[in-house]
């Protein structure tokens, strides 16, 4: 295992100084990759991404663990599973989340009256969805914001963010005793767990 | 508290759930009574009796060694209060100083020579030549394994606290314990979110029974509703029999509870704790002038908590108190200045009641009890020079009257009878300029439904005149320096956006005769001024020269009176800037 | 040799920049000697005779070449620029203030819009400063050290990548440009696939990084390197031999060894001036002295030499990649412990202890010890310092960054003096003059 | 290679993947193709003999008053050897006296195939309307004709084959007007080629430049913009795009800076445009077109009739015999326009580009010029439709003058301002002349520029690659040279154009359509390739079809070129100025003057025509 220091250069020759000869390699590397592009099926070596063909699910190219527009989780009665503890709007960087919290009046007391995200604002980090400790904003959607024609409509409510939603891993109070084996470790559904 | 209920009626703020009952007493005449408030006879603010850490003159002392380091400390200082002294105390729930000692959380556990058990330091008195250890690898297993009993039974309930941030049991946590949790047994339920008392919501799970609240109901205001019932690990915080929890001072448990056991309903959900800035101030609430903090966020006050002041209130401040910061709403707010209903530029306002003052014959000037003494003193300044130097009045002066918020409910306590938290400053003001004798609002009241003026100066929105009174104003000269809507504000003809109390640096002279400060919490928007400056405007306006601003006055007060903190806030801008509580580190 | 003679007075030992100018200006050129081409030469020694007058012009910041927003004052006389004033700071966003107004974890995705070509070397960088000044760096998991060599590696191919195909297009080879970016592609891919974004990765955590490898990351990584050397062909076939571009890079943009270390420039743009520094190398941290690598350097000091360098450079990236992921051990991938790292999602979820830590550390961020420290990484550009200072908040007093970018545009002046409009925009181009990371 | 075998082996794949469509296809072109051939076979061709023994060149005289003796040639046709009597005109046709017969019409023995060439020429004062010698029958009911006019004539060249009276030939005088023998055809022709080629063209690089880069570069391109039809939504490829273009530019603010120089700016892109079109007038796209016998096959004497402008015209818009230097004079002007619009613009950049553009344009004109001279020294003609006809009957220029294919392909380059010389624009450095342009005066630099390209391929087509014509004479006026030339075209072609189409096919669902079309008309040229090896068709087409193949496979070559060009743009990074000028004074214009040299040694040794010591 050794590191090395290695001297790099390169020596002019003849064949460099009558341009043709090089000029004719280059066009048959570029016509190489146009002929192969035109006239094979699914244009060769073209990886484009082809957002907004019909029959393009683009969410068959994103990662699983791609950031996209958030989303928010449900209870089991299908109410928000937020409690509006403000842990998202605070780490924000860019600021973009905004809670009103309200009384619910039942043992989760505590619920978002009102749960507006920016999401021109959003820097896509996904710091909400590690700092929330409720399992209740994800950003797995594997949507891409996509542009709007106003800025309105780039404003999220909890309505639009729990229209995404499904039913939250966490419950309310934790699972209780002997937790960890109701939650196994290697569970995908317990997003962002580095060990 | 009546008092309080009379001036949210009388503002145009709508009565918010939470807010105080109906007053039981009617305001008291005033005509005819000395106008002054003065302490109670006796009466010494609510502080710890006699628990002195550092060693004042005269005083006995003990030397012991903590963390093998000296410390000598006044004789009955507790372990813990002089651990203190060397930095940050031994880590503790139940002790607080202003309340009696319990010992009962074993949070603060210390290893002391010579003793064969671990000791709470809290109880534990000084001795000569004591050896303390606050950090051997016993106690910090002691404290760990404490965290880990406290923690046992917990709810998990961070999201939905309302203490989270400023919870001492978090910090504790994160300082001594920081493990995860070893223990897989169910946790004991208890009641939730139980209403307990007017302003106050119980929640017995997360209590960690320290009983600072029990003893706070016990010392302070003496009415212990708070006890503590069950036992073994059912053990929680309950009412008493027939009580609730509605004592005057009652949201001061809210702030010693280490944990969300006890929050206040009016705070309740509102916003977290970390996104507050605090602004040290003044409570203005009556004449006792506690030292507070004012918690806000973009310019929208959310809560004021009392701060330790032991000359006026120790740690301790009546609820009523709490309520002043709604007046702040800033959807109750007069941000423009307006003459004859219309919105106009301030400038053309200023210049407009220049021109009407310096043409009024019988004036009238209103000094106010509930503004600050720089705006009081800029009033007597116009009084002053309204009749001697502005060009067409020579001689002509002004009546002087004192006008405030209507008496209310007192105790021997904190809470004084007369609402206005700077009666003594507006007074001398008023008396101290020379010419007529002031007046009373009652006799304002008589001359104005008699039509005795054809110009009247109000420097403040608050006091209530009667609606014969009022409709006088409707066809004079009537100015106010309003910063919110009130019935007075809105039947005066000229109305000057004058900046409240959350947006200045100014002074108040409360009861026992102490300068109070009050800070800004933001800088006041659209064209809201300090008083003292508007009338500053105005002074210029009428053509005089080298009038003083509101900055100056306070320069003067604070030189006068030798008020060092003062005097640094005038002249370090950076010294008012709030504090965020996030990074503050500084509650719970 | 002369300049780093006459600076040398024989009473003083001499300083280890001067030391190092001596040992490495091997080129012969004098340094900061004006080097023309010998056309250039002639063409400027007959323009010195004809009545000309010169011109002021701007470059940027609004041009299409000044990317990274710069703006470069020239004043020209025909094609030759006589002068230039080289003017940062048009994408001054505040970066050191902004951090000091959160927590030391929320720096994250203001360091990934530093140099935003390489934002995986940055996060790296940043996470081991913070673990410098905890004092935790022996304790950072094997695993995650070798995940982060993995990770900042793949950024460098993207970082040279960028620079070179850039500076290719400024010559007008947009083609050249286009294979180099489809290349980068493919780098982007494996970085979102590993951290959720493509170019904000926000992907290192202080004490580790945020997740593990995903299932079959290795073959993916495998198969994109295949098509990234591919890429990489082709650009060399179009370029390296073609005259157009020899006679375009070569003698272009030339620094001398002894003005590089006296500028303070590092990275690629030194070692394109023969000297053989690299932090990876002089000062090894994280796993680096597990693989078997070449530091490449190149004598020229011009364009070309910086092509060059860069070029062996990703190979050799490409090559410690493919040995960290036969090493990698298996193991966790952030340090275990709860005021530092996030506890799991399970412990938050279910208990009060996990809830506690994890709420405190998102309120309040890592307790860091009042300290400062000065953690140093071989950046895409050359050496990426982080000076962090606490004050025992959650959050930084102050986080200064040395970018390397800023030490190498404060020597485009020199190498922009005398060359031809036409050269600014690929000498700007080689040096990877990244806006982000310059103005911070 | 592997390029090669990933071609076949998709080619395989697809044919697997469309089994089902391609058997019914199958089936049905080899009933067709069985159907042709027991056709074909069920009727042997029969060498059946011509009655006439003998074919004229051209099949009709047409003179004109300017008209010099016209060749023309007698050809025997039969198997068998004739004899020719005296050629003379006819005494019983009307206007004998006017028309006379060469000393050289000698009477004579033909054998098959051979030919014999003599002279007619014409008095054209005998038509004037009043001139000294009147017509010795005058038609019933004619006009006369005033005296400055020219009446039409008619007559007829007799002669006997074999002692036989053969059917002669019609001679015609005719005086068409100004606008029916110029104007007319030259508005139709610029039409032609205006409308219907270098518009589109130039609109299409706009998106080819585009696409083509687009697929070297391993990207997509352009391929959003669609045109709806009804139901229909039309992508084809993002062709589309050009039009949205056009839209755009048109309706973008058209800006114009405060301290420009408003006329020159408004005037400039019309300097930089105009040019650009008016050079195509010299232009040859193709051979002469004979009006009134388009569906006969001609013979080349037909055609040079037709191409002096008697009974057909030329498909050139003007014949100018210095026709090259037309091209230097006006493509100069050009330059007018990138300067102006540098000066006029009043921005630093945008003179520099100006500056740029015009010491370029100095600098390789000459490097131009002189490497025309080579060709002009081999082929003795300036005129581009001669230089054709001349590459027809001898090499191809790319052959006789290689070096000078090179100099003038790279000096032609360098004169349309596209990469590697694209230094006036540099839009990485100083953005160009045009820097302050938007909108469609922007849209006339820019389309300017790809008629340049259009000019520029179409002189190479012309200069050195035999115009309309296929390579070793393969297609003449009549049709092919000989049913081996035509299978071999047709196969090529076929089998080229079954190929691509299958390829375009299988690129996507937008390429179906287009594929099978072309596939198609692969495969019909296929049929008709084999039609050709049963009948040997091919060396007789009719006359249209024989210029419609000219004028695509000019307009083949010159997209082929464009398409080269494209190409090298997209490959090459860009010279420096002072690179720029070296090669041009220095590479360019030595090597041109040494082709000259080199050209005028080698004439003067191996041309004997041209050598006038021998």
């Amino acid at each position: 295992m050794t590191i090395s220091v290695k001297k790099v250069s390169l020596q002019r020759t003849t064949r460099d100084q009558i341009f043709l000869p090089a000029i004719l390699e280059g066009l048959l590397t570029t016509a190489r990759h146009f002929f192969k592009n035109t006239f094979t099926p699914g244009h060769g070596d073209v990886e484009t991404i082809r957002y907004g063909e019909p029959g393009v699910d683009v969410k068959d190219y994103y990662p699983e663990r791609f950031r996209g527009v958030h989303r928010l989780m449900h209870r089991e009665d299908g109410s928000v599973r937020c409690v509006a503890c403000m842990c998202c709007s605070t780490v924000c960087p860019a600021r973009c989340i905004y809670i009103e919290a309200e009384d619910r009046r039942d043992d989760a007391e505590k619920a978002p009256r009102s749960f507006v995200i920016d999401e021109l604002k959003c820097v896509v980090c996904g710091f909400c969805v590690e700092a929330c400790p409720c399992d209740a904003i994800r950003m797995d959607t594997r949507e891409h914001w996509i542009p709007t024609e106003t800025r309105a409509e780039a404003v999220l409510g909890k309505v639009e963010l729990m229209s995404r939603g499904e039913q939250s891993v966490a419950v309310q109070g934790g699972l209780g005793a002997s937790y960890r084996e109701q939650a196994p470790k290697a569970d995908p559904r317990f997003t962002h767990d580095p060990r | 508290m009546s008092n309080h209920d009379s001036r949210s009626t009388s503002s145009t703020i709508p009565p918010t759930p939470g807010t105080l009952p109906p007053p039981s007493v009617a305001p008291a005449p005033r005509v005819g009574m000395d106008p002054r408030p003065h302490a109670p006879e006796g009466w010494a603010p609510p502080v710890a009796p006699n628990r002195p850490a550092e060693p004042t003159e005269g005083q006995e002392t003990v030397t012991l060694t903590i963390d093998g380091k000296e410390v000598t400390v006044a004789k009955g200082t507790n372990v813990l209060e002089a651990s203190g002294l060397l930095g940050e105390e031994v880590c503790h729930f139940c002790y607080h100083q202003g309340l009696s000692i319990a010992a009962s959380c074993r949070q603060c556990l210390v290893e002391i020579e010579k003793m064969g058990k671990l000791q709470p330091s809290c109880q534990v008195p000084v001795a000569e030549g004591m050896v303390v250890h606050t950090s051997s690898p016993t106690v910090l297993k002691a404290r760990r394994e404490m965290l880990e009993f406290t923690l046992k039974n917990h709810p998990i309930d961070c999201p939905i606290c309302d203490k989270a941030g400023e919870c001492t049991l978090q910090r504790h946590y994160m300082a001594h314990d920081h493990q995860l949790t070893r223990v897989d047994v169910p946790k004991i339920r208890k009641p939730k979110h139980k209403d307990i008392g007017r302003e106050i919501v119980l929640d017995a799970e997360r209590c960690i029974l320290c009983s600072r609240c029990v003893r706070f109901c016990e010392e302070i205001p003496g009415t212990a509703e708070l006890t503590m019932s069950w036992r073994g690990d059912h053990e929680q915080i309950d009412i008493a029999d027939g009580h609730r929890l509605d004592n005057a001072y009652s949201i001061n448990t809210v702030d010693i509870c280490p944990v969300g056991a006890l929050t206040a309903k009016d705070f309740r959900f509102a916003i977290r704790a970390w996104e507050l800035h605090a602004t040290p101030t003044t409570c203005n609430g009556c004449a006792t002038g506690c030292a507070v903090e004012l918690h806000t966020k973009h310019e929208q006050a959310y809560r004021v908590v009392p701060r330790f002041d032991p000359a006026v209130n120790g740690h301790w401040m009546c609820d009523e108190g709490r309520y002043t910061y709604k007046e702040l709403d800033p959807q109750a707010r007069v941000h423009r200045a307006e003459v004859d209903g219309a919105t106009v530029p301030l400038a053309d306002a200023i210049a407009t009641v220049a021109t009407r003052l310096t043409k009024a014959r019988k004036l009238a000037v209103v000094f106010s009890s509930s503004a600050t003494n720089e705006a009081n003193d800029a009033l007597r300044e116009l009084a002053e020079v309204l009749a001697t130097s502005v060009k067409g009045r020579e001689g002509i002066t002004a009546t002087r009257y004192v006008l405030g918020h209507p008496r209310g409910e007192g105790d021997a306590i904190l809470r004084d009878a007369d609402k206005n938290p700077n009666t003594n400053g507006a007074h001398d003001a008023a008396a101290g300029s020379a010419g007529d004798v002031d007046k009373h609002e009652a006799e304002l009241a008589l001359e104005l439904a008699g039509r005795a003026y054809d110009a009247v100066l109000f420097l403040d929105d608050s006091g209530e005149l009667s609606e014969v009174a009022l409709a006088g104003l409707a066809n004079i000269t009537s100015v106010c320096l309003a910063s919110r809507r009130t019935p007075l504000s809105s039947a005066c003809s000229i109305v000057l956006p004058a900046a409240s109390w959350a947006e200045i640096l100014g002074t108040y002279t409360n009861r026992q005769g102490l300068l109070r400060v009050v800070q800004p919490a933001w800088r006041p928007e659209h064209d809201r001024k300090h008083r003292a400056d508007l009338l500053r405007d105005l002074m210029l306006a009428m053509g005089l020269r080298n009038v003083a601003t509101a900055k100056e006055r306070t320069r003067l007060l604070a030189d006068e009176h030798e008020h060092a903190e003062l005097q640094a806030l005038v002249t370090d801008p950076k010294a008012m800037r709030p504090t965020l509580l996030r990074w503050a580190n500084m509650r719970g | 040799m002369t300049a780093a003679k006459s600076i040398t007075t024989p009473q003083a030992p001499p300083t280890v920049a001067e030391n190092l100018a001596q040992t490495y200006d091997t080129s012969g050129r004098q340094a900061g000697e004006l080097r023309l081409s010998p056309s250039l030469q002639q063409f400027a020694d007959e323009a010195e005779r004809l009545p000309t007058e010169e011109v002021i012009v701007n470059m940027g910041p609004s041009h299409p070449a000044m990317h990274g927003t710069v703006r470069i004052v020239l004043r020209i006389d025909g094609e030759l620029i006589k002068d230039a004033d080289v003017q940062v700071g048009y994408l001054h966003r505040g970066f050191e203030k902004e951090c000091e107004g959160s927590t030391w974890s929320q720096i994250f995705p203001y360091v990934d819009r530093l140099n935003y070509v390489s934002p995986m070397l940055n996060n790296v960088g940043f996470a081991m400063a913070v673990e410098k000044l905890l004092g935790i760096t022996a304790e950072i998991p094997e695993r995650a050290e070798y995940i982060r060599v993995i990770a900042g590696e793949l950024a460098r191919v993207s970082d040279h990548l960028t620079c070179i195909t850039a500076s290719l297009a400024e010559l007008g080879g947009l083609t050249t440009f286009f294979y180099g970016n489809r290349a980068r592609e493919h780098v982007w891919d494996l970085l979102e696939e590993l951290s959720g974004a493509r170019l904000t990765h926000s992907y290192a955590r202080i004490g580790g990084v945020a997740w593990d490898l995903t299932d079959g990351f290795e073959d993916k990584v495998r198969a994109k390197l295949v098509k990234i050397r591919g890429y990489i062909t082709d650009i060399r076939k179009l370029v390296e031999r073609n005259r157009i571009f020899l006679d375009r890079m070569e003698n272009v943009g030339f620094i001398s060894a002894a003005d590089a270390i006296s500028y303070g420039i590092t990275g690629p743009t030194l070692r394109g001036c023969g000297v053989d520094y690299d932090v990876r190398k002089d000062h090894p941290y994280s796993v680096y002295d597990h693989f078997d690598w070449v530091v490449p350097v190149a004598d020229g000091g011009d364009n070309l030499a910086r092509y060059l360098v860069r070029i062996e450079e990703m190979e050799q990236s490409m090559r410690i990649v493919e040995q960290a992921l036969v090493q990698i051990p298996p193991g966790p991938v952030i340090i275990d412990d709860p005021i530092i790292a996030l506890p799991a999602k399970r412990e938050v979820y279910n208990s009060i202890e996990g809830m506690i830590a994890h709420f405190k550390l998102i309120m309040d961020g890592i307790k860091v010890p009042p300290g400062e420290a000065y953690s140093y990484t071989e950046g895409g550009n050359g050496e990426l310092g982080f000076y962090v200072v606490s004050d025992g908040t959650g959050r930084p007093y102050k986080c200064r960054c040395r970018p390397p970018c800023f030490y190498i545009t404060s020597a485009l002046r020199q190498m922009i003096v005398g060359a031809n409009i036409a050269d600014v925009v690929p000498i700007f181009g080689s040096i990877n003059m990244i806006g982000g990371e310059c103005d911070r | 290679m592997t390029q090669v075998t990933s071609i076949l082996s998709s080619l395989a794949e697809s044919l697997r993947r469309h089994a089902g469509v391609l058997r019914s296809a199958s089936v049905l072109t080899l009933a067709v193709l069985l159907g042709v051939l027991s056709t074909a076979c069920g009727e042997p061709p029969t060498a059946t003999e011509d009655p006439v023994a003998v074919r004229t060149e051209p099949g009709e005289l047409v003179f004109h008053p300017d008209t010099r003796p016209v060749a023309v040639s007698l050809v025997n046709i039969s198997e068998k050897p004739v004899v020719i009597g005296r050629v003379r005109v006819d005494e019983s046709t009307p206007d004998w006296v006017g028309f006379a017969v060469g000393d050289d019409a000698k009477p004579g023995r033909l054998a098959p195939g051979e030919r014999m060439t003599f002279h007619v020429g014409v008095d054209s004062g005998y038509f004037l309307g009043s001139g000294d010698v009147r017509p010795v029958v005058e038609a019933e009911g004619e006009q006369l004709v005033a005296d400055d006019e020219y009446r039409e004539g008619k007559a007829r060249l007799a002669f006997t084959v074999d002692g036989q009276d053969h059917g002669g030939m019609p001679i015609r005088f005719e005086d068409p007007s100004w606008v029916g023998q110029y104007l007319g055809p030259a508005l139709v022709k610029i039409l032609l080629l205006v409308m219907g080629f270098i518009m589109p063209l130039a609109s299409l690089l706009t998106w080819m430049e585009r696409k083509q880069s687009a697929m070297m570069q391993d990207r997509l391109g352009p391929n959003m913009a669609a045109l709806k039809i009804g139901g229909a939504n039309l992508r084809l490829w993002g062709i589309p795009h050009f039009i949205a273009d056009g839209v755009k530019m048109l309706f973008k603010e058209d800006f114009i800076p405060r301290k420009a120089h408003r006329a020159l700016y408004s005037a400039a892109p019309l300097f930089a445009f105009i040019p650009a079109l008016v050079v195509f007038a010299i232009v040859p796209f193709g051979d002469a077109l004979c009006y009134d016998r388009m569906l006969e096959p001609l013979s080349a004497a037909d055609v040079a009739q037709c191409a002096d402008g008697r009974g057909g015209t030329p498909l050139q818009i003007a014949q100018i015999d210095v026709g090259l230097l037309y091209y230097f004079a006006v493509a100069s002007l050009a330059t007018y326009g990138t300067a102006l619009a540098g000066w006029s613009s009043y921005n630093k950049w945008a003179i520099l580009g100006a500056l740029r553009a015009s010491a370029q344009m100095i600098s390789y004109e000459v490097a131009i010029g002189l490497t025309i001279v080579g060709a002009l020294l081999v082929y003795g003609t300036l005129e581009p439709h001669a230089l054709v006809k001349a590459q027809e009957s001898s090499y191809w220029g790319i052959a006789l003058q290689p070096l000078a294919f090179v100099l003038f392909f790279t000096a032609a380059m360098a004169e349309t301002k596209r990469a590697p010389f694209d230094l006036p624009e540099g839009e990485s450095e100083i953005i160009g002349y045009f820097i302050e342009y938007s909108g469609m005066r922007f849209g006339l630099f820019f389309l300017g520029e790809f008629i340049e390209v259009i000019f520029m391929s179409a002189m190479l087509a012309t200069l050195f690659l035999g115009g309309w014509g296929l390579p070793f004479g393969m297609l003449g006026p009549a049709g092919f040279s000989s049913p081996l030339m035509a299978q071999l075209f047709l196969f090529g072609a076929g089998a080229g154009l079954t190929v691509m189409g299958v390829a375009a096919w299988r690129t996507g669902k937008a390429g179906e359509l287009f594929g099978a079309t072309v596939a198609l008309v692969g495969i019909i040229h296929l049929f008709i390739g084999v039609w050709s090896l049963f009948t040997g068709w091919g060396t007789e087409i009719p006359h249209i079809l024989v210029v419609g193949l000219g004028m695509i496979i000019w307009g083949g070559k010159v997209f082929l070129l464009c398409g080269v060009q494209l190409l090298i743009r997209w490959t090459l990074p860009r010279f420096r100025y002072d690179q720029l000028m070296s090669l041009g004074w220095k590479g360019l214009l030595p090597l041109s003057i040494a082709n000259i040299v080199l050209t005028a040694i080698l004439v003067y040794l191996l041309m004997p025509g041209a050598n006038p010591a021998s």
